[in-house]
């Protein structure tokens, strides 16, 4: 594509070698720069949802995007996820590459048939004759006290599925380069954000960077104990590392950043390294996404395993309103870091992770 | 947001002679009651007293006063969100109302609900849903259960579905009144029309934005009424419950109202024409009413600023009671997940083992 | 199933004489070869050369032909899994059609699709879908793609999405005619409707069994036509395409025709009434068709003998070619998963390990 | 509940002690008498579902049912799984049973929306002041030819849910006893059936047979290694397990009959025992139910494994309908056979497997 406006040009103004200049700014900010870098890319590029217009998005992640490419580019689309999510598949059937916000996950469940049963089948049903180049972006997560129904974490359902490929970036940088990845992507991509990262800050490279998509990340070297995380959950993964570095111990993070496809060597390699692992999820424990990293050690490293693979995961229960309840329900520092040391066989030095 | 089809009512009536004043003054009771408890909402919210979303019935007071004014103790009661107006209405305590915004376990759904999830079996406020459309279908299911269970009749339950204008074009809204149509249910769909769903109004949401006639789809006769106008509610909604109580004859009912807030407390609203807002604010059923009534001779001055003081001290109760209510305790945690026990259930805290070593 | 509901016309009748007599002995011609191949689709899949489940399209012929006659090249078409006379009409290879049905690597979707999901993107017959009403959202989509791509026209693209009369109870219909009715998308929604989902009746499964009126809701045109009659049908589906590509006004038009068999080739369909199937059998579109241009002398008996034996051979050639054609081999297996090749895509068979040993 | 009916004494006849009588039948015909007995059985059961009257069920589970119980009992549903299964939850609420019956799970995905975010969160949402006494009875499973939309094996998905309870018997007399359990069951039961396990025979108790939710079943004993399957997978496990009985392996096969809650207990009781496993199962591998039954082992019994536990799952691909590509992707007993052989690390005795 040839750039469209001169605002387009300082996006590739840095050369890829000698590192482009970066800025500390918003995960929401990384992705709302994303989807208007892309708009200004291709014009084939259209974002739909409910409130992105006029409301400027329920989290504002399209603050400002209505304004500057008007109703054509941002569509409003009424309350009907079955219908919005299945019109951009046809819109990308002929070469649109609709980029799809559902409010949250939980309601992607009015879309599913259109997500698990078409876009992601048709490809292969049609016997490779038509591609879907299509972005879903949704965020998940609890903690907001939003209860039980507009709580949950469920990319396990869409990393479980082929046609699909599962994005869940943790830093406001991986936001940026992975979700420009999916916008240039053939394939339909479910693109998993969490409410308790959009005001999470980190650097982030100026100009165009696009992700390797399928790519696990080792965000923190180590050598006692491999943490396997993603999204929201490698915030605390690292908190949990450099805290205990802090107490001289040396624990590695993997960032899964593509859930589907999975990048099992990079887990593996890790642990391989360090002989211990420990997952940590948002998700519900049972057939959760910790369930596929821990069977994948299991089955790929047996050799060098010296304790068994531990999960931290959320409690088993629809997320209650009660903060109290759901401070209990959901995994945090103190539990990751109880169970690290378990792991470890070391009694815990302090207060800290009571 | 079309005014123009909407019909405003602000300018003083009088009442037609057959109205008890009681129930005139009952009504402006239970309004002003209604608006007092929703603005103290606001600010506890604000106080960081309740979490989550938070949405008001602001402005809904007529439709919700007049509609709980219709509905029957043996009737069945399904609403979205915007619910605590209802609840109150439906006679659940206050104080358990506000206990339920401040995630108390003496709330009506013992601190797990919230602002969202109002639900009293008893009184037969079967809740309070957050995912649109979503309390549609049981709110259908329970109607057919009716007409398995019970003949028709003046005294058979009924089942009132509230929804908003935003909530007619989700799926569930179509298969649901499909069902209700062909197999004659006895239940009234109330579409609580303020005009907005978020900051989308009903015209670039609905390709037929008089919501009332997509009933004609299904062979549900639609109605509607002004939602300002408690009476007006009243009757319409009167009427509607007893074709679907004698008749077994589903009705489509749309009340016109305003929103006069944002969608939820911490919505600004800044999408809003000022046109709309100020149509809104001049349409407020609460001071209206009280207007109506005052020149009707039904009330003066004194007495309703008397009805407002005691609305005020009502829910200043409520919130002294949530404020000294426990928080449900983390043991409790599992409590609810099933009903049946079986074995196995998980019952795991974060960090826990997945079992016990063999 | 209530006949009072349809307009048959078996009885014998004269031609408008501006109808080019070539175009009605194609369309005879066309019906016939649909005819002949449904019928040995049917024989086929009892030699279990064809698997999985099978509907055809035996008695909906002059609905299949009159709206092929009507569609236009650049116009873009959705349909359920009842798909084979479509296919055919739009041109697909008999031959590949029938190696679709057999599931050969030369079949129109490469055999991955089989009888429910033909497919061509160049002769854009956009599927052939196997979930009810699932063909509705993406159809909806093409038309919204449209209108942001090109203008209005009398040359412009337009969307033709069939389903069934079972099909409009779905809660995709709803959201999705809404849409096309909000956004005044390029689309005609076609119900076929042969009076049957499966084995239950439109009046058993609508509560408006005048499927056309439900456009309404959505401020979409409503038209009802004769689906026996191949002209009647081609009309209204020009008419309506027409409004739709330089309007940008989308229309519902309803289809009236019968299913002459079971639901799919393994079903009997004893739930049948007597009288709804001799009512089918009468009004057999193809037989009638033939008699009416018989008595209006467009064929006689030997012509018409010569065109349904010719349309046999076509047959019988498509199934010696899909007999022929190789099957899809396993090494090809994870071929068309992803567009897009990506890191870690699995390519694992049953029993291979998840990664080779680091 | 007093009987209703001379034809429910019979039912009872059997006494429990003395082992009652038994049938050879299908689990289709188990099913089909399960629900005609619980239909006896308690006047607050119906059945809900497309075609199940008229048309007998699609695959024929209700046949006579119609006939026998009325319109009333056995309710036709126009096609809309949201609004039906929707309705059949409301119904529940007030303390009818009602019996849904989705036509395949792959329809389940319009009405999930309903059965994960209302069914399974009602009760704990809503502080425990309502139960949901209600089955989805559905069945998945490919080898049909059915294609890529009408073939999938999506029960991971509900096991993964709290509040829902997920049951898939592999034989007649578990369909009977676990179906008559989830009906007499106060909350949401999701009830897999296997379309390729309808016309299979087993030997049926005469009488109430109710199981026990929750808990799976050694269904052969062995020492030298246990396959974990369930629904079809455990037939096609028993099968290669007393294959390679012939060959001297001593094989444990271990039938989880319950997904929700899952039966770690027994699993990892026979794999400490037999020290090796293999996960057989019809889904796809990656977030399969597998992954966690993998997982589950590798942290409940990690010192007592002698090898990795290997999973043998579907290819992941949406399934082709073209037969050799079908019979390619999903999982056999020669596969199955092969890797048994692998962890045990012994050469291929023969060409069965091959
Ligand atoms: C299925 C689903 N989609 C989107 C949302 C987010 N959402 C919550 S309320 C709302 C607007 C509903 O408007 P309306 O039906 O008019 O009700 P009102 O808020 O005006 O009372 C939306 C889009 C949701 N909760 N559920
Ligand atoms: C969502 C969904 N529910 C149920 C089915 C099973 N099913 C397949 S065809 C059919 C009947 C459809 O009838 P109709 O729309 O009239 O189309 P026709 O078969 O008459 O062409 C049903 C219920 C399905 N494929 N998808
Ligand atoms: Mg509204
Ligand atoms: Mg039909």
């Amino acid at each position: 594509m040839t750039p469209k406006s001169t605002s387009e040009a300082s996006l590739e103004a840095a050369p890829v070698d000698d590192g482009p200049a970066t800025r500390v700014i918003t995960y929401r900010q990384a992705l709302n720069e994303t989807l208007r870098a892309e708009l200004l890319h291709d014009d084939n590029v259209f974002l739909i949802g409910e409130e992105i217009g006029v409301f400027e998005g329920s989290y504002k992640i399209t603050a400002g995007l209505l304004t500057e490419f008007g109703p054509d580019r941002v569509v409003d689309a009424p309350i009907a996820e079955e219908g919005f999510v299945g019109a951009a598949l046809g819109a990308a059937m002929i070469g649109m590459r609709p980029v799809v916000e559902i409010m949250t996950i939980n309601f992607s469940l009015i879309a599913i048939d259109q997500i698990v049963n078409h876009a992601a089948k048709m490809r292969s049903m049609f016997g490779g004759q038509v591609s879907v180049p299509m972005v879903i972006r949704m965020p998940g997560g609890g903690g907001q006290q939003l209860a039980a129904t507009h709580s949950q974490n469920l990319e396990v359902w869409f990393a479980h599925i082929p046609g699909l490929k599962v994005l869940a970036p943790s830093t406001p940088a991986d936001a940026k380069a992975l979700l420009t990845a999916a916008i240039r992507d053939d394939d339909p991509v479910i693109f998993i954000e969490n409410l308790s990262l959009y005001s999470s800050k980190g650097e982030v490279p100026d100009g165009e960077q696009i992700a390797e998509i399928g790519k696990a990340a080792v965000v923190k070297e180590g050598t006692d104990l491999t943490i396997v995380s993603y999204s929201r959950g490698t915030t605390t993964a690292l908190e949990v590392a450099h805290q205990l570095t802090a107490e001289g111990l040396s624990i590695e993070v993997v960032d899964l950043r593509s859930l589907r496809p999975l990048d099992r060597e990079t887990i593996c390699a890790s642990v391989r390294k360090t002989g211990r692992a420990v997952v940590f999820e948002d998700d519900w424990l049972s057939y959760g996404i910790g369930a596929e990293i821990s069977a994948t050690i299991g089955e790929g490293v047996f050799d060098f395993l010296d304790a068994p693979v531990r999960r931290v995961a959320a409690a088993e229960v629809p997320l209650p309103y009660a903060k109290a309840l759901e401070l209990a329900a959901l995994p945090h520092a103190a539990e990751l870091a109880k169970v690290v040391r378990e792991v470890l066989n070391i009694a815990p030095l302090d207060k800290l992770d009571k | 947001m079309a005014a123009k089809t909407r019909t405003r009512t602000a300018e003083v009536q009088a009442f037609p002679g057959d109205e008890p004043q009681d129930d005139l003054r009952g009504y402006y009771r239970d309004m002003s009651f209604v608006r007092a408890f929703e603005l103290r909402s606001g600010e506890m919210y604000a106080r960081a007293k309740i979490g989550g979303y938070c949405h008001l019935n602001l402005g809904e007071e007529a439709t919700v006063v007049g509609l709980m004014a219709a509905i029957q103790k043996q009737d069945y009661l399904f609403t979205g969100y915007r619910d605590h107006g209802y609840a109150l209405m439906r006679d659940l305590e206050p104080g358990r109302v506000m206990a339920e915004l401040f995630g108390r376990s003496t709330g009506v759904s013992g601190g797990r609900g919230g602002s969202m999830h109002m639900y009293d079996h008893e009184a037969r406020l079967f809740g309070g849903y957050g995912i649109v459309g979503g309390q549609i279908p049981p709110a259908t299911g329970v109607a057919l259960a009716l007409k398995m269970k019970e003949t028709a009749g003046p005294d058979a339950a009924a089942v009132m579905c509230l929804l908003g204008d935003g909530t007619v074009n989700i799926g569930a809204f179509h298969e649901s009144l499909n069902l209700a149509g062909l197999w004659n249910l006895p239940i009234v769909y109330v579409i609580v029309n303020n005009g907005l769903g978020m900051g989308t109004t009903v015209e670039k949401a609905s390709a037929e934005p008089d919501l009332y006639k997509r009933g004609a789809s299904y062979r549900i006769p639609g109605v509607r009424v002004d939602g300002d106008d408690v009476l007006a509610v009243r009757d319409a909604a009167r009427t509607a419950l007893e074709q679907a109580r004698t008749l077994r004859q589903p009705v489509l009912l749309e009340l016109m109202c305003y929103r006069l807030k944002g969608h939820s407390v911490v919505d600004p609203a800044r999408y809003r024409s000022a046109e709309d807002t100020t149509i809104a604010q001049k349409s407020d059923p609460v001071p209206v009413f009280r207007a109506q009534l005052i020149a009707a001779g039904v009330l003066d001055e004194a007495a309703a600023d008397a009805i407002d003081a005691a609305a005020d001290e009502q829910v200043t109760a409520a919130v002294d009671f949530a404020d000294a209510s426990p928080e449900p305790h983390p043991d409790d945690l599992f409590a609810y997940v099933y009903a049946t026990p079986v074995a196995n259930a998980p019952a795991e805290l974060p960090g826990d083992p997945v079992m016990d070593a063999l």
